[in-house]
């Protein structure tokens, strides 16, 4: 079965959690008040805004991540000829994962991968 | 190289450390039915024992006359420290006439009681004990002010 | 028509909503998400074009790496409730036009355009594109995947060397606690 | 240092003490205004060496306030305490905070049982009592509650 | 529930087929089904102020284990939880707390009242400034068990309790109306 | 393919290429900027699929492309917004406008 | 003379506000599992890392202090159970200690081997419950239901002879309330055995646990200096170095007649003070060891008044709760009830400490911090 | 032989025999769709059951045993309930946003098992991309939860979805490149080769001492990219009350709740799949009585089995672990599983080429 299925699968997802909220609203009675819909914070009221700006301390780890993951897809084509190619794909592989782990001990050794 | 010895022996160390607790844990589902400590609260009610001197709720002891030995003395009333209980007294008229003082209604506020066993220790005739009991829920708060004198019961003969 | 004409209109349709609404959307979380729909609409595009292996690469680039990227960075440096200024009515209109102008001049051009279907069967798969990567000849792409390695490199050097310059002023703020407000203060009692 | 040597050593610090007798430690009254650079004494004097403040209690004495400050030492294990009087109208005095980092806690507590200012505290907010909380000081002797407070 | 003592005994699902004489079946009414699973799946907030919340703990853990009633889903946000077990006092201070963690939750809801604090005030009751008398003057409260603090098995059987109420479909007016039987007063007179 | 003229899949680049180009004549802000260029990559992509696909099936060069594209919009995006961030550290702002001296 | 601009906020308890950009105002509490109860915590976080804590409390504020004024000496101990709940047994000592103290009150010599006996059992039981606690906040589940299971063996035998599990009111002036029951002995010995073999496994669970010790080893570091200048006591004072066991430097009961080590460590940080405590517990079982079977005979209560009044005079005494040191301070003037009575109680001490230790630490430390000080809140807002 | 391949094929068979091909084709992905949401709610259901009952087991506990026998019913009793409960939107919130969530979450759930082989020759879509499908896909979960976080408008999850995305993200390298050394061996991305390839051995057996590194690599990426303890710091309920689903209620939580069980389900499959080879059965040498035995047990039954397996150790470490910190959990991607399993990758190729496994 073709791409068609991923649609077929789609739908269902859509319809299977679709179907089960409007069930929940249906059949719930629901009380309102005006405390039920402040944001959950332990009990008392939240300081200031929720969507502040905000310190991301590992977004240096996301940065790195892009780029990892950018080898990562050349090495799927990579690793499936691998072994009929042989020699070669090896060496030419070390080559990139070299200059790559170069980059990765120097992000290391500069305290990248540290925790500010 | 040390520095690649040290690694290794870092991830190794983590490893063992962390399979060690996996074995253990492993151990305990293994031997489930040996190690597991539950009690079925309430299928062995029956059978559940609770220790004599558990204290579950104050109860004025009545015989089988259905007398009791609470002269209406107060002093359980006194030496409780948060009025879990009120005593109502009514002046009895004895036999030679002379007015005397009595139980007329023991109010035990159930839901006010922390167990502490002073009343006990205070009262002079022994006329109350703790109960075994605890199974003390209600849906009505009202439910748990009790009057311990049962109707119709009066102070056992020679209790001063 | 068919079931896979319709199902490209629908792809369509939602890649071009979800584009638009990202670059019109005034909250910037949400034209983030809505960039990130567009997205997976481009791989499903992808799907249904029948190469699979870009759109899964389309997902674990963009999808799954530079939009979370966008993400972190716009918790890093906005206020991710409020709403961004609306841009100038007189640039809003004038931008409008340019692109409808451009977008007139640019299609009327692929609209004359004859293009010449080629013959040959399309055959995206993996291992052929794997062969060719690895293959130094005249179609390999041997030269170019290391330079990847190279720019890669040159990418991370270069975010690394950007993102740890030193503590401007706010991380400055944020990390120089004065040590001895930390410090004992009872062991010297007749400190200020 | 023995309770008398402890006595003496004090009476040479501050002449203006007063000794209590009784109690199982070495009682000092004061006077409020001194207790600062006393404490500072107490505390940087190499052989009392006061540092650690393990107990800070405010009594209401219905004509007066007074501190309570039970000091001890942790090379000597010599304790003193130390009482202060305070007035009831206007109780001030003066912060030991940044001499026993202990003291911020407990002072505040003080300053809302029963209104004690503690001048040059750091912060001096209510710690225990709720938000807003208005009128007596709970711990004081006349204070009345006759919303929450069931009296037996 | 009706407990047959001395023999384990489970719940059976009301929406199953009941044979009946006829050889017939019988399906089990949709508020009997919504009521089965609401009184069997009761999660609990995260909610101990004090002394009485150690015995909570206790009836989670192994010796108790109200696991097996599966309450043991004990979450951290009242959005997701449907019991809130008020194990410990209720002060002035905590009261508001209480009762917005209360409204923060989804319906339908319940609350317990774990031991005298939570009941009456308790040992707070007299000549304390800072305690409210009882939780039910905050919120409402479906359940009260005494003791101070109850046994882990007091707190069981309050949720026992708390089922029945849920299966007997009853508001708590209706309740205050018609006391129901309780429960425990079955096991007893079998005893 | 799929009796879908390719002018059609064109036309939806096209445009997608001018949504992104609308962004960035309208946003001011530097990461919506850089989302805009993602759309504007993404409408380049799909052309050279198509070009590859359409037009000379028997090759692959169209796909190499692309995913030399993605490569280096990821690096860009990557270098991009490390040096939004930086500028935010010492501007406190990510519009352009506030941004015209580039030197930090 | 010092600190002249500081300004004293006067009337409120505002919520702190403001700080840098990119900092969030967070509360951690009332309600929230890793405070152990009703503990507020206004936190000021830049990212990931706690800039400042501010603690409110409050919340579980019963008002022992002006409740015990009104209550007479016999029934004023019972309310001390609920202030430190896991260490009941050790608050009703103190509180008796101090009544005996002012009565001059001699206590048999077998009530003072049962006290010490229900005090390390009940020192054994909050350690326990303790373990699991803070093995649950650093995220591993199943510890905190093995060690209900030994504190469940304990709280069985207490409950034998106190008759209650949790808050006992088992001491009063002059001894204790009952003997012992006829088990006690019997299963105390069982409970020792069992305990001996269980303890290694904690440390092969958790102690021995590389995740274990990367969250708690270096976190949370508190001076020797500054542990004394905070006032903290018990096992959290203990893990920065400082000598603070009430049990051998004040001796009371038969304290100073038993063979047991203070435990000390030196680290400062949360690792040493769970090892504190867990070594605490095998001096604990040592010292059960040593009196268990040597309970002399006689009586278990002297002989007291029905009424007792305490002469004119203020009396302290301290004991070595399973958190700290624990004062009662009763001013009398001679009547049935205290005129003042002041529990400085160890929580509240180490408590003020916290800001302190968390700063520029992460989140999750902040939970290892608190769970490592073993805060019980009614402790510390009484 | 008796085999979900023949049953499958059957009704392909009369329903293309029966239909013109376009209804047939509707009726047959109408067929699977129904199929998936019927495996999505029995693993639900079967996986939280299972979860209790083993955390039950290693706590000395019983476990649920009073609905139904031994319990079984309880989680029947949870998700009707969570069913019937209100599922609140608080007001603060974005509302688009947080309710579009869950459903996020449940498509990438139910899309993923897309290129999963069930059984032999049960499979929907045999994609010649499968493993480099899944990886990608399950990465997209990451989107649900940052959603969800920034919608609810609430600073624990606000917190807990930041955590989870650097968490998520992070560990999709070394899954990406432990699963690559396999593929390494195999010279495939389909899912169906994968299998084939290990007719005589599982690659755990065959593959050496790097497999066995590569596959311990892809169990504990896979716990973290699935959020479960030791890493489960997006919902960590002892810092951060419950994480990014903190304003979620009733069954808008149960779908992230079953999100979750799903995708441990995916990502131990793909393990099973990789490593112990799929619906393989055990075999030991060539042609004994042994494999025979072993043949005969359905392949299904071999897949659920390996699958269930490594979920009960997934489940196995929650109940056993402490939970690590954000900046340990990042340090122990980048500074020891990522070199680790680069390194690892070059071995894993070595021998491939070298032909030295088995
Ligand atoms: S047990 Fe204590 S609280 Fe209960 S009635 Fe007796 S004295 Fe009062
Ligand atoms: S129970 Fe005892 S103490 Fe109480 S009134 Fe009766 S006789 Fe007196
Ligand atoms: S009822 Fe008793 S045990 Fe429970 S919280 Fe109140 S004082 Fe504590």
């Amino acid at each position: 079965m073709g791409a068609g299925s991923l649609i077929a699968l789609i739908i269902a997802a859509i319809a299977f959690s679709g179907i089960a909220i409007l069930v929940a609203k249906l059949v719930t009675k629901a009380t309102t008040n005006k405390q039920k819909g402040e944001p959950y914070e332990c009990g008392v009221t939240t300081q200031g805004p929720s969507w502040i700006q905000f310190n991301v301390g590992y977004y240096l780890f996301a940065l790195l991540f892009l780029i990892f993951d950018v080898e990562l897809i050349f090495l799927f084509p990579w690793a499936v000829v691998v072994k009929k190619i042989g020699w070669i794909a090896l060496i030419e592989v070390g080559i990139f994962f070299l200059i790559l782990f170069t980059g990765f001990l120097y992000a290391h050794k500069k305290g990248a991968l540290k925790w500010k | 190289m040390s520095f690649i010895k040290n690694y290794l022996n870092d991830v190794w160390g983590a490893v063992k450390s962390l399979a060690t607790g996996m074995k253990l844990t492993s151990q305990y589902a293994i031997h489930h039915k040996k190690e597991k400590i539950t009690q079925l609260y309430p299928d062995n009610r029956d059978t559940l024992l609770l220790p004599e001197r558990f204290r579950g709720e104050v109860v004025l002891i009545h015989d089988e006359n259905n007398e009791h030995a609470c002269t209406g003395c107060t002093a359980c009333e006194i030496a409780c420290p948060n009025g879990s209980i009120k005593i109502i007294t009514k002046f009895d008229i004895t036999p030679e006439g002379k007015k005397k003082k009595a139980l007329d209604t023991f109010v035990y506020h159930l839901d006010m009681c922390t167990m502490c066993n002073l009343c006990i220790e205070a009262c002079p005739t022994d006329a109350i004990k703790m109960d075994q009991t605890f199974e003390h829920s209600v849906t009505d708060r009202n439910d748990l002010i009790k009057i311990l004198n049962k109707p119709g019961s009066r102070i056992r003969d020679g209790v001063e | 028509m068919t079931a896979s004409q319709i199902i490209f209109y629908l792809i369509a349709a939602f890649i071009l909503g979800c584009g638009i609404l990202s670059m019109t959307t005034r909250k910037i979380f949400r034209s983030a998400i809505w960039l990130l729909f567009s997205l997976i609409g481009v791989s499903a595009l992808y799907f249904w074009l029948q190469v699979e292996f870009i759109a899964a690469v389309q997902i674990v680039v963009y999808v799954g790496g530079i939009v979370v990227l966008i993400i972190f960075s716009v918790f890093l440096t906005q206020q991710s409730g409020t709403e961004m200024p609306k841009a100038p009515r007189k640039r809003m209109i004038a931008s409008i036009l340019a692109v409808l102008f451009g977008f007139a001049f640019t299609f009327s051009l692929i609209y004359k355009n004859n293009f010449k279907a080629g013959d040959g069967k399309f055959d995206s798969d993996i291992s052929r594109i794997g062969d060719q990567m690895l293959s130094t000849g005249e179609q390999g792409f041997a030269l170019p995947f290391e330079a990847v390695s190279i720019l890669l490199l040159a990418a991370m050097i270069g975010c690394i060397v950007i993102a740890m310059k030193a503590p401007t002023h706010q991380q400055a703020a944020s990390q120089a606690e004065p040590k001895e407000n930390e410090g004992n203060i009872s062991a010297k009692p007749n400190a200020q | 240092m023995t309770r008398d040597e402890l006595k003496i050593k004090i009476s040479e610090l501050l002449p203006s003490a007063v000794f209590e007798e009784g109690g199982e430690w070495l009682n000092v009254q004061i006077d409020p205004a001194v207790w600062l650079p006393f404490a500072e004494q107490l505390r940087s004097s190499p052989d009392l060496s006061f540092d650690y403040l393990f107990c800070v209690t405010g009594v209401d004495w219905k004509t007066h306030l007074s501190m309570v400050y039970h000091l001890s030492s942790t090379n000597y294990r010599h304790t003193l305490v130390v009482k202060a009087k305070l007035d009831l109208n206007q109780p001030e005095i003066e912060s030991v905070s940044h001499i026993w980092r202990t003291a911020e806690f407990n002072e505040r507590e003080a300053y809302e049982m029963f209104g004690i200012k503690f001048l040059h505290h750091p912060d001096l907010r209510l710690l225990i009592l709720p938000e807003g909380w208005e009128g007596k000081n709970p711990m004081r002797k006349d204070f009345e509650d006759p919303v929450n407070m069931i009296k037996l | 529930m009706e407990v047959k003592p001395g023999q384990p005994h489970t719940d059976p699902f009301p929406g199953t087929v009941h044979q009946t004489p006829g050889g017939g079946i019988l399906l089990g009414k949709m508020d009997q089904v919504i009521n089965w699973a609401r009184s069997n799946s009761l999660w609990p907030l995260v909610f101990g102020t004090s002394c009485c919340a150690i015995e909570m703990m206790s009836a989670a853990s192994a010796k108790y284990d109200w696991s097996r009633f599966g309450f043991e889903v004990a979450r951290a946000t009242p959005r997701q939880a449907d019991v809130i077990i008020i194990a410990g006092t209720i002060t002035n201070k905590m009261a508001p707390v209480l009762k917005r963690l209360y409204d923060q939750m989804a319906d339908p809801k319940y609350v317990v009242a774990m031991g005298a604090c939570a009941t009456s005030g308790g040992p707070f009751f007299y000549n304390t400034y800072s305690v409210v008398k009882g939780a039910d003057h905050v919120i409402p409260v479906d359940v009260y068990i005494a003791g101070c603090p109850p046994r882990p098995e007091a707190l069981i059987h309050s949720l026992i309790t708390l089922q029945e109420k849920i299966k007997s479909g009853m508001t708590r007016e209706q309740i205050r109306m018609a006391k129901p039987e309780n429960p425990m007063e079955k096991i007893k007179s079998g005893k | 393919m799929n009796g879908i003229p390719i002018s059609h899949i064109l036309f939806l680049s096209t445009a997608l290429f001018f949504i992104g180009t609308y962004g960035m004549f309208t946003r001011r802000n530097l990461i919506t900027m850089l989302m805009a260029i993602e759309l504007i990559l993404n409408s380049v992509n799909i052309n050279f699929i198509v070009f590859n696909k359409y037009l000379w099936p028997g090759k692959l060069d169209g796909v190499f492309f692309t995913i030399f594209i993605i490569t280096i919009a990821a690096a860009e995006a990557a270098v991009a917004i490390a040096i939004i961030i930086n500028l935010y550290r010492s501007h406190r702002s990510i519009d352009v406008e506030d941004a015209t001296e580039l030197k930090w | 003379m010092y600190r002249e601009s500081t300004i004293v906020n006067e009337s409120a308890s505002l919520p702190y506000n403001g700080g840098d950009e990119g900092d969030m105002i967070i509360n951690v509490g009332p309600q929230h599992p890793s405070t152990h109860g009703v503990l507020h915590l206004i936190i000021t976080l830049n990212g990931e890392t706690v800039k400042k804590v501010d603690p409110n409390l409050g919340y579980i504020h019963r008002s022992m202090e002006k409740m015990c004024e009104s209550l007479t000496y016999r029934q004023f101990i019972y309310v001390t159970s609920r202030m430190d709940y896991l260490s009941a047994h050790i608050n009703n000592h103190c509180c008796a200690l101090c009544v005996e103290k002012g009565l001059q009150l001699e206590v048999p010599p077998r009530a003072q081997v049962i006290r010490v006996l229900m005090d390390e059992l009940t020192r054994l039981a909050s350690h326990h419950l303790w373990w699991g606690a803070f093995a649950m906040d650093v995220g591993a589940l199943t510890p905190f239901f093995l060690a209900f299971r030994e504190r469940e063996m304990i709280n069985d035998i207490m409950e034998e002879t106190c008759g209650t599990r949790l808050t006992m009111n088992y001491m009063v002036p002059g001894g204790v309330m009952a003997d012992l029951h006829p088990d006690f002995q019997k299963r105390v010995h069982e409970f020792i055995a069992h305990f001996k073999k269980k303890i290694d496994e904690y440390d092969e669970l958790i102690t021995d646990n590389i995740i274990f010790q990367n969250r708690t080893k270096g976190i949370g570091y508190i001076s020797k200096e500054d542990a004394i200048a905070f006032g903290m006591t018990g096992p959290s004072a203990r893990g920065s170095g400082v000598q603070c066991d009430i049990r051998k430097l004040y001796p009371y009961e038969v304290y100073d007649k038993l063979q047991f080590d203070e435990i000390i460590e030196t680290g400062g940080d949360c690792f040493a003070r769970y090892m504190v405590r867990m070594k605490e517990m095998k001096q604990s079982i040592s010292i059960i060891e040593q009196l268990i079977d040597n309970i002399p005979e006689g009586d278990f209560q002297a002989k007291t008044k029905a009424v007792l009044k305490l002469p004119k005079g203020e009396f302290y005494s301290r004991v070595e709760t399973a958190r700290g040191e624990l004062g009662v301070y009763i001013i009398s003037e001679g009547a049935t009830t205290p005129y003042r009575i002041k529990f400085r109680s160890p929580g509240y001490c180490n408590l003020s400490a916290l800001d302190h230790m968390a700063k520029g630490q992460k989140i999750g430390d902040l939970v290892a911090i608190m769970g490592a000080l073993d805060l019980v809140i009614p402790d510390i807002d009484r | 032989m008796w085999s979900l391949q023949n049953i499958t094929d059957n009704i392909h068979d009369w329903l293309y025999a029966t239909f013109n091909p376009t209804v047939a084709m509707l009726i047959e992905y109408a067929i699977i769709g129904a199929l998936a949401i019927g495996l999505f709610a029995m693993l639900g259901l079967v996986l939280i059951y299972m979860e209790r009952k083993v955390s039950a087991w290693m706590q000395l506990r019983l476990g649920p045993n009073r609905v139904g026998p031994k319990g079984i019913f309880q989680t029947t009793a949870d998700t009707l309930k969570l069913i019937v409960k209100e599922g609140m939107t608080p007001t603060g919130v974005d509302k688009l946003l947080f309710n579009l969530a869950p459903f996020i979450v449940m498509i990438v759930a139910m899309v993923v098992l897309a290129p999963l082989m069930f059984a032999k020759g049960f499979q929907i879509w045999d994609l010649n991309i499968g493993v480099f499908f899944i990886t990608a896909t399950s990465s997209l979960s990451v989107i649900g939860i940052l959603m969800a976080g920034w919608a609810s408008n609430n600073k624990y999850s606000l917190l807990g979805a930041m955590r989870s995305g650097a968490q998520i993200v992070s560990y999709e390298l070394s899954a990406g490149l432990s699963v690559l050394a396999i593929i390494v061996l195999t010279g495939s991305l389909r899912l169906s080769d994968i299998i084939n390839s290990q007719e005589n051995g599982w690659w755990i057996f065959k593959g050496h001492i790097p497999v066995w590194i590569a596959f311990v690599i892809y169990i504990i990426a896979v716990t973290a990219e699935t959020n479960r303890a030791p890493f489960d710091l997006a919902e960590a309920e002892s810092e951060l009350t419950a994480g990014f689903h903190t304003e979620y209620s009733g069954m808008k939580f149960a779908l992230f709740f079953l999100a979750e069980y799903v995708n441990i389900f995916v990502v131990c499959a793909l393990g099973a799949t990789l490593f112990l080879g799929g619906w393989m059965p055990l075999h030991f040498g060539t042609n004994t009585r042994f494999n025979e035995v072993m043949d005969y047990i359905p392949s299904s039954v071999w897949f659920f089995g390996k699958t269930f397996f490594l979920i009960f150790v997934i489940m196995w470490f929650r109940w056993t672990f402490p939970r690590l910190r954000i900046d340990q959990l990042l340090n122990l991607e980048w500074k020891y599983l990522l070199p680790i399993s680069m390194i690892n990758l070059l071995l894993v190729t070595f021998i491939a080429i070298m032909n030295w496994h088995f």
